[in-house]
């Protein structure tokens, strides 16, 4: 098509365009202000609806669990045992539990505990098992084995033993539960890591790198790390919820939050009974706002996936 | 040429292990020194081991047996600083130019890495000269925020030459850098190295297969052949006068890019199977192939000699004559 | 070389558009091209770098990630770029074998590369795998590697540049194809073993009748096996002839200049090679006109404002150059 | 060891037997399913000591006695009658004729010789050891300071036993219904250590014995034919299963796998009116130990101040929901006066919920302590859903009716106890379960060196009274001794008692005579099924 | 290879040296005692003599040497709280049903896991994408517990199929497995998923596609190997816990398994078994790690960790 339109229009060329054209006109310039990586990553991110959905729940969900509580006149802890277990109303918008308390106000006061502790939580994840799993992949030999046997032995102690202990020596507390959920937390990050390193340490980029002069630090923040970054996300994404209900398992030892104050996951728990009586309210909520965090970090991972990886075209 | 050696190898090996039986001898013994300001060239059948000795010279594999010095000091030994400031004088093209770029680095970035390990270009001068080495590779400054993939073959080769050059080193090894590029633009390439080496002194070890460009470029070319280094002379004197069966074999191969000659050309085809690294043939590694081989040639090993002045050989033809 | 046109056509490609969406922009790789191939043929596609040609071979056989703007494909008379993934599938590898240009990243790292190549013939042959396994040992061997057998059971990463090549090679051979589509087979090949490999594909041809499209950058190898040759630049077809016709009677500039871009083996190591000055347009840009004017010493007006329409020379040989028109000055004969 | 052996092998067998076992037990219709919850601890009588083991020892086995069908009072069982002498100090049990151990061995007054003093052995390291403190000189042998022939525990032939107490023990007859008690067979026990733990070597002598033991699956009991009451029992057998969870074992019991369960706490609140309901009263209480020498519990009239405050009721009506009985005072109901009235019916009634009251003995107390301000009081408790909640309204009952902010403690079970028998805990739950039919059961737990004590509590003036009612022979004026001893005792407020426990069960219609006392164990001596 | 065996088999046994003595000073440090199972009035004495009887009054280094020295003989006694069992016999008898239920767990996770992380990896922000989205969130979000009573209340009491619970036939398996391996299903599901999605991209993608192969082949030979490094590296962790049952799933289905032993074994201080479970535990723990580096190697032959590095 165009060659025949071109063609025809060969005929209608000006004849005094047949001239040399002078040298300088031909050097076209075009000038491009070069953006950084992560300036990239981000519209990418922005550009994925569903992504964005993602965060903006995350942030509803933080907004709720700071002003959520205050929304009502109950507060998280104060009972009325004569209206225990009514269903969802005016008054009591998500009902109430068997101590009369109103389920809409502790489960945004537990929002608050239940966020922060998974977030610290893939944080620390994030922190450690990252640092540690990529150190060991990337020396590899004896200092792999080393670290991974370290691994092997915090991993094969009795959780709960270690975590019995923690408890007697600190006493209980939010900051308690931070360190229990860190001392095997990461392992499996670590781990998986440390296979994703053993895999890529050897390819061409990495040694190319090496030829550069690159410091193994480097090697592994650049390099590695970034083309780990989808079993990364996944886990961290998936620490959260896991974070949320090892907090119950942790307040069980007397670890966790002490009453009256509320965590999601121990709401859970507490509610386990309803299943037969059908005051369903008292969990149903709580897990229906764990899988909404869920549901959001898991769009906003496989988001931000998606837009650290430059292949993936949309 | 009586200069400042730059890079001495001296018996270089590099056997990898298959498995209990099987060791590739990748690279059996070689030795050659590279002088300051000079270029190497180092061609051979495919497979004989030059990335290899590239690769060890640069360290990226440890050596089986010899030693490499640079400047004097053994490469393998090298640490903290030192090491540092090895890796910045000292660079290496690579020769799958699409697998040793980080799929997820931008191509500014890729080229930037070297300068920011060294930290020796401002933020700001950073990316000008990320432009200016784009440019002077024949890319353009808007490909500084595409990645690797979105490139063709030769655009990834040239990303890969603006890295090495980034750093502006003394010592470039260049494993087969303009193979994937198209003749313009190698010849762009071919005479950026030598304005290079003529302003900056720089020294390369050329690595190629098309010999026609090893012979424009090289001072000497060193020819291997199944882990050996088998001939290493001048390139004038390499084409003009060259003395190993396997180097005839090799220039006798070239071909011209001129149909008319294509037609009606001879070549010397080589007969039988290339021999494999794992268990090489005895004696002189090229016999089972040479036309010219003798008896002695599958007993013993030829010696490494001084042939004619300036041009060793390693084959029995040329045994005891130089004296 | 001429009765190739007359023989029975293959495949047809006519006026093809490639185009990547990025970020800032589309990025134009092919921008109609148009060429023929006949049975037992070889096409040479030759070019700048960049300018599209491997976008353009991997098209025809429907493995770009975007699949063609517009312009078709036929193969032996079908459309190509119409048909379901299932009717290319068993087209794929059975009747046009490609060869990547990559070797180290086309290669999958943890499978042994014979069972990379027979996978082919199993799929495509339905033969005993110990047949498979035997016709494949014999292609590695054809391709120039030594201890085959045992090779057959080792990685990718464990060969050089050159073998993995090779492999590619096999891999793409072994299957017989009615078309073989090689992007750039030889450029990581040492002369002896590159000689060894357009004698095999030379021989194949004979035998089996297979039509060749090649694309590299070695012209010397383009010389040996080349029975027409596109000049593709920027996307477009530069100029199309007989590999007698562009290496002797070439008409258009940029033909000229990448034919002289090549080192003499004769040549003075003191005097620069002669490049195509300056570097290829943007091709999220292109301009409107020649995309050569830029770079071209006889660039007019017209050149920056129209593209040049075809000139055919004869029945095998054409170009798109304004210096064509009869209005252009004429100029010196581009080749002595 | 050849016996070690032959066990191992059984163990291989069973789980091929499994499937068929499953069927056999729904095909009988005549045998009693429920729940034991658990794996017996041991089926060792000395060694078991908890409800999992005597649950089942009770029908496997039997004592000297045998508590009645339709009151907690000893009736003969392998004892035929027995003597007690002037002094209360000894009793003579003859033994009946023709009582067999499974193993077709007769039953001895050697046995239960052999049984009691191993029972007091310190080797045997039992924990319920102290129930065979009643004997002389058995607490002396236990403690490694006297001999074991100095257990005064005699078989004059081998129907005849003699026994001489420490103290005139009036229940002693139905301490010898007591698991505890229960004889076992001599060689048996002397040949291998795990006798018990196995189908193969266990011997039993009660109104039932053991067909199946697949661990943590079920136990399976038929009625033993050589019972000496064999002809009254009407069940074929009996199968217990291990089901933990009581939710899945209510969706058992509903399914009709289960003819017994135990109500789920969270459905106490509709079951309890149910026609299959089995609700009566279980000896044991459900209270709060106040650290008397811990600020401010030191106080008394800050512990009445909190004892007042609370509001037993509101907790039984909405959270446990099992109708239990409000604690006025610490001996539960179901221990009958010499007169046949209940001991809680003839006790004073304390500390009825009455805010006013409290708030004013806080200010009282306060003022006593020159206490400005309360120093801050934490309830621990071990964790359990309901030991939560009930924390959590009685730390509301407290903000309202006090104005005290009590701050709430969880902890598991081993860290819990370990702090509260250290008396590290100021204030925490606890609980009492009755072993015995008598109230100085009860009672006994505040003397001053007792290890149930754990409130550091002490008072001399009580525990004289509980020393005099050992030693008292006569029944009434020893039940006046204990009724002073808990009005004391309460006076004193070591601790809140909250309500007393009920057995809540679901019976299914069919099920007749399962026989559940305050004290003591399911007893299926007398059960039948429709 | 067999000097890697032979010596990561070394590190092994001291890994479990480390692993039980610090556990026999956690347990020893842990407040509670083997002796306060249940609240019953045990008086001073009886406690002093239980004490002895084992050995609990020993100094603790003996306490140690003793330990370890049933710890090598895998000789523990009987368990402090089911006083008349052999810990040893506790174990064998729980365990055919933990490793059944565990087998049948892992097929599923693996299997479902795959299959469903391949899909939507192949339907990329596709419907079956958000469908596997949802099963995850749906595994993880509501543990297993839950999952398990809602079975129970919901599936069992509706399909006679279903038994209610306890163990027997295989069809006692179904629910329990279900509950166990949902949240595993999901954790291997969005794992495939994101690995497949960046293999997919791979250069040798094109080259299988090129070779003609069809849909199936090309994913299951080509992508899915690549992409199965960090699942198999889960698998590792999720084998052990797997294996030695889930304590509130066998608890809720009634299953006489040895979940119950790993935790209540803890909880009451049960100190030979605390000891056996341990071992037992980092025992199959340590060498699923081993495994799981030697699969490694399977799976990538760039990957050689028996091998000094070149
Ligand atoms: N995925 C992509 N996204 C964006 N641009 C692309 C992509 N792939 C290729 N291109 C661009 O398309 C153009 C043509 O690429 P192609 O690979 O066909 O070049 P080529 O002719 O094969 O070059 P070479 O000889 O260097 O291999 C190049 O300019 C390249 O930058
Ligand atoms: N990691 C490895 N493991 C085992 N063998 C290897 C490895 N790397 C290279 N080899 C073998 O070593 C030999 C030399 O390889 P090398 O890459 O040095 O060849 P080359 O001269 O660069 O060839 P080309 O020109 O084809 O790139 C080859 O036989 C190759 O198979
Ligand atoms: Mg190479
Ligand atoms: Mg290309």
């Amino acid at each position: 098509m165009e060659d025949r339109s071109q063609k025809k229009s060969a005929s209608n060329v000006p004849d005094e365009w047949f001239v040399p054209l002078p040298k300088e006109e031909q050097r076209e310039t075009v000038h491009h202000k070069g953006d950084s990586y992560w300036r990239d990553v981000m519209q990418r991110l922005f550009a994925n609806k569903l992504a964005t959905t993602g965060l903006i729940l995350i942030f509803l969900l933080t907004i709720m669990a700071i002003i959520g509580p205050m929304l009502t006149e109950h507060t998280y802890r104060s009972q009325s045992i004569l209206n225990s277990n009514t269903a969802p109303n005016g008054t009591y918008w998500f009902g109430t539990d068997e101590l009369g308390r109103d389920v809409f106000t502790r489960v945004w006061y537990g929002a608050r505990v239940s966020l922060f502790i998974g977030l610290a939580a893939a944080l620390i994840e994030f922190i450690i098992g990252v640092a540690y799993g990529g150190i060991s992949g990337y020396r590899g030999g004896k200092i792999d084995n080393v670290m991974m046997r370290i691994v092997d032995v915090l991993y094969g102690l009795p959780y709960l033993l270690v975590v019995v202990l923690l408890m007697v020596v600190m006493g209980p507390g939010l900051f308690t539960i931070i360190i229990a959920l860190s001392i095997t937390g990461w392992i499996g990050m670590a781990r998986l890591v440390r296979g994703q390193v053993l895999q890529l340490k050897n390819a061409e980029y990495v040694l190319a790198s090496r030829v550069l002069g690159g410091s193994n630090n480097r090697i592994i923040r650049k390099h590695l790390l970034p083309n780990t970054s989808g079993p990364i996300i996944v886990s961290m994404t998936l620490t959260v919820p896991t974070a949320i209900f090892a907090e119950a398992f942790l307040s069980f030892l007397g670890l966790g939050v002490q009453a009256p104050v509320a965590s999601w996951g121990t709401m859970a728990n507490d509610a386990l009974g309803v299943i037969q009586t059908g005051y369903w309210w008292r969990l149903f909520f709580p897990a229906f706002f764990i899988s909404l965090t869920m549901f959001a970090f898991n769009v906003f991972g496989d988001g931000l996936r998606d837009a650290l990886d430059p292949k993936m075209r949309k | 040429m009586a200069q400042e050696k730059l890079l001495e190898v001296s018996n270089l090996k590099k056997h990898f292990t298959l498995d209990k039986t099987q060791v590739v001898k990748a690279v059996d013994g070689v030795s050659f020194d590279i002088y300051k300001g000079e270029t190497l060239g180092l061609v051979g059948e495919s497979g004989c081991g030059k990335s290899t000795t590239g690769r060890t010279i640069i360290n990226l594999y440890k050596t089986s047996d010899g030693t490499i010095r640079y400047k004097g000091n053994d490469v393998e030994l090298l640490r903290g600083k030192n090491r540092r400031a090895f890796y910045r004088r000292v660079q290496m093209i690579f020769q799958d130019p699409y697998a040793s770029l980080n799929p997820r680095m931008n191509v500014a970035m890729c080229i930037a890495e070297g300068m920011d390990i060294h930290k020796v270009h401002s933020k700001k001068d950073r990316l000008e000269r990320v432009y200016q080495l784009l440019e002077t590779v024949g890319l353009q400054r808007e490909h500084a925020t595409r990645y690797p993939h979105e490139f063709s073959g030769g655009q990834r080769q040239r990303i890969g030459i603006a890295r090495a050059l980034a750093l502006d080193p003394e010592f470039i090894i260049a494993d087969e850098p303009i193979s994937a590029l198209d003749v313009s633009v190698q010849a762009q390439v071919v005479n950026l190295m030598k304005d290079l080496q003529r302003e900056r002194n720089l020294t390369y070890l050329f690595i190629a297969h098309d010999l026609a460009m090893v012979k424009h470029i090289s001072d000497r070319i060193g020819v291997m052949y199944l882990g050996n280094i088998v001939e290493l002379t001048t390139s004038e004197k390499l084409y003009s006068d060259p003395l190993h069966p396997y180097t005839n074999v090799l220039l006798s191969a070239i071909p011209v890019p001129d149909p008319v000659v294509e037609q009606q050309r001879e070549r010397i085809i080589v007969e039988g199977e290339v021999p494999s690294p794992v268990n090489p043939p005895s004696g002189c590694v090229f016999r089972t192939r040479c036309p010219e081989a003798m008896d002695i040639c599958a007993t013993v090993k030829p010696t490494w000699q001084e042939a004619k002045p300036g041009h060793f050989v390693s084959c029995h033809l040329y045994e005891g004559k130089n004296q | 070389m001429a009765e190739a046109t007359t023989k029975e056509l293959l495949l047809e490609v006519d006026d093809l558009h490639v185009s990547f969406p990025t970020k800032r922009g589309e990025v134009q790789a092919v921008r109609g091209v148009s060429f023929s191939l006949s049975k037992g043929e070889t096409l040479a596609i030759v070019g700048e770098s960049g300018c599209g040609k491997s976008v353009t071979a991997q098209s025809l056989i429907r493995l770009v990630s975007t699949p063609p703007k517009s312009g078709s494909i036929r193969y032996k008379g079908e459309e190509l770029t119409t048909k379901t993934e299932k009717q290319m599938q068993k087209l794929r590898g059975l009747e046009m074998g490609m060869i990547f240009q990559d070797p180290m990243t086309s290669l999958n790292p943890v499978i042994t590369v014979g069972e990379q190549i027979r996978e082919g013939l199993l799929r495509h042959h339905k033969m005993p795998k110990e047949e498979a396994t035997k016709e494949s040992i014999e292609m590695l061997r054809l391709v120039g590697i030594a201890d085959p057998d045992k090779r057959m059971k080792q990685y990718p990463h464990q060969f050089s540049g050159g073998m993995r090549q090779r492999l590619m090679i096999a891999m793409a051979l072994v299957c017989k194809p009615d078309i073989l589509i090689a992007d750039e087979p030889t450029t990581a090949l040492d002369v002896t073993i590159q000689a060894q490999i357009i004698e095999l594909f030379q021989e194949i041809q004979r035998k089996t009748g297979v039509a060749i499209i090649i694309i590299t950058h070695d012209l010397g190898v383009v010389a040996q096996i080349a029975d027409r040759i596109c000049v593709m630049y920027a996307g477009k077809i530069a100029e199309t002839g007989t590999s007698y016709e562009v290496f002797k009677e070439h008409r258009h500039p940029y033909t000229e200049g990448i034919l002289k871009s090549v080192p003499r083996m004769d040549g003075n190591r003191d005097v620069p090679l002669i490049p195509v000055p300056g570097t290829p347009p943007n091709l999220m840009n292109p301009p409107v006109g020649c995309p050569f004017y830029m770079r071209c010493d006889y660039a007019m007006k017209v050149c920056k404002e129209v593209a040049p329409p075809r000139t055919d020379c004869n029945e095998s040989h054409y170009v798109h150059c304004w210096l064509q028109d009869e209005r252009a000055p004429s100029i010196q004969q581009l080749h002595s | 060891s050849d016996e070690g052996s032959d066990s191992e092998e059984a163990d291989d067998e069973t789980p091929d037997t499994e499937d068929e076992a499953t069927g056999d037990s729904e095909a009988s219709d005549n045998v009693i399913v429920l729940n034991n919850e658990s794996e017996p601890t041991s089926l060792d009588p000395p060694i078991g000591n908890d409800q999992y083991s005597y649950d089942v020892l009770n029908n496997m086995g039997e004592g000297l006695t045998r508590l009645a069908q339709d009151e907690a009072v000893p009736e003969p069982a392998m004892a035929e009658d027995w003597d007690v002498s002037e002094d209360g100090l000894t009793y003579t049990f003859n033994l009946r004729d023709g009582i067999t151990w499974s193993n077709g061995e007769p039953v001895t007054a050697q046995d239960f010789e052999f049984s009691w003093k191993r029972l007091a052995d310190p080797d045997t390291a039992s924990p319920a050891a102290q129930h065979s403190y009643w004997i002389a000189g058995a607490e002396a042998f236990n403690s490694g300071e006297g001999d074991e022939e100095d257990v005064l525990v005699t078989a004059i032939d081998d129907q005849t036993l003699e026994v001489v107490m420490e103290n005139p023990t009036e229940f002693f007859p139905s301490i010898t219904a007591m698991p505890q008690l229960f004889p076992t067979h001599q060689e048996t026990v002397e040949n291998d250590e795990n006798w018990a733990g196995s189908i193969d070597t266990i011997v039993s002598n009660g109104p039932f014995k053991m067909v199946e033991w697949d661990h943590d699956v079920r136990i399976v009991l038929e009625r033993n034919e050589d019972y000496w009451d064999a002809e009254n029992i009407s069940l074929d057998g009996v199968q217990y299963e291990m089901v933990d969870d009581p939710s899945t074992a209510y969706q058992l019991y509903e399914d009709g796998t289960l003819d017994i369960v135990n109500m789920p706490a969270d459905m106490k609140e509709t079951l309890v009116e149910s026609d299959e309901a089995f609700v009566a009263p279980r000896a044991g209480i459900e209270f709060q130990r106040f650290n008397v020498n811990e600020e401010p519990f030191q106080n008394q009239k800050i512990r009445q101040a909190f004892n007042y405050a609370i509001d037993s009721q509101i907790i039984v009506d909405r959270i446990i929901q099992g109708n239990e009985n409000i604690a006025d005072g610490f001996v539960a109901y179901g221990f009958l006066t010499p007169g046949g009235d209940d001991f809680r019916d003839v006790a004073e009634s304390h500390y009825p919920y009455d805010p006013e009251t409290a708030l004013q003995l806080l200010e009282e107390g306060m003022a006593e302590e020159g206490y400005d301000e309360l120093p801050t009081v934490t309830l621990s408790y071990n964790t359990s859903d309901e030991h939560s909640i009930v924390a959590q309204a009685i730390q509301e009952m407290l903000v309202e009716n006090l104005a005290v902010d009590v701050a709430l403690e969880n902890s598991e079970w081993a860290v819990f106890m370990e702090a509260q028998q250290g008396l590290e805990l100021q204030y925490s739950r606890s609980s009492f379960l009755g072993g015995y039919n008598d109230p100085i059961n009860f009672l006994t737990n505040f003397t001053t060196d007792n290890p149930m004590n754990r409130t550091d509590f002490s008072n001399e003036e009580f525990d004289a009274l509980i020393d005099a009612s050992y030693e008292e022979e006569d029944a009434d004026t020893r039940f006046d001794l204990l009724l002073e001893a808990e009005a004391l005792l309460m006076e004193e407020a070591p601790f809140v008692p909250l309500y007393f426990y009920n057995h809540t069960f679901l019976y299914k219609p069919e099920v007749n005579n399962v026989v559940r006392h305050p004290v003591g164990f399911v007893e299926l001596k007398y059960a039948s099924l429709d | 290879m067999l000097k890697f065996i032979g010596k990561r088999f070394l590190w092994m046994l001291v890994t479990l040296w480390v692993i039980i003595t610090v556990t026999f000073v956690l347990m020893r440090f842990a407040p509670g005692s083997p002796l306060d199972v249940d609240d019953v009035g045990m008086s001073e004495q009886a406690r002093a003599n239980m004490m002895a009887h084992y050995n609990l009054d020993q100094p603790v280094i003996m306490q140690y040497f003793n330990y370890l020295k049933n710890a090598v003989t895998f000789d523990f006694g009987p368990s402090m709280v089911t006083r008349s069992r052999e810990v040893s016999d506790m174990l064998a008898s729980g365990f055919p049903a933990s490793l059944q239920l565990g087998l049948v767990t892992l097929v599923l996770a693996v299997i479902s896991g795959i299959i469903l992380g391949v899909l939507a990896a192949l339907r990329h922000n596709k419907m079956i994408d958000y469908v596997t989205m949802f099963i995850a969130i749906i595994g993880i979000s509501i543990p297993n517990f839950i999952q398990a009573m809602l079975f129970i209340q919901y599936i069992s009491t509706q399909f006679d199929f279903f038994p209610t619970a306890q163990w027997g036939t295989w069809r006692h398996a179904i629910l329990p497995a279900l509950a166990l391996a949902s949240g595993p299903i999901a954790i291997i599901a969005r794992m495939t998923r994101s690995n497949m999605l960046e293999v997919l991209t791979e250069d040798y993608i094109k080259t299988a596609k090129a070779k003609g192969l069809s849909n199936f082949q090309i994913v299951v030979k080509h992508a899915l190997r690549n992409a199965l490094l960090p699942v198999v590296t889960i698998l590792g962790v999720l084998v052990a816990s797997i294996f030695t049952g889930s304590f509130v799933v066998e608890r809720i289905f009634a299953i006489p398994g040895v979940g119950q032993y790993f935790v209540e074994s803890i909880t009451n201080r049960d100190y030979p078994m605390i000891m056996a479970t341990t071992i037992i535990y980092s025992t199959i723990f340590i060498i699923m790690m081993f495994i799981v580096d030697v699969v490694y190697g399977i799976i990538d032959p760039r990957i050689q960790l028996h091998k000094k590095e070149e």
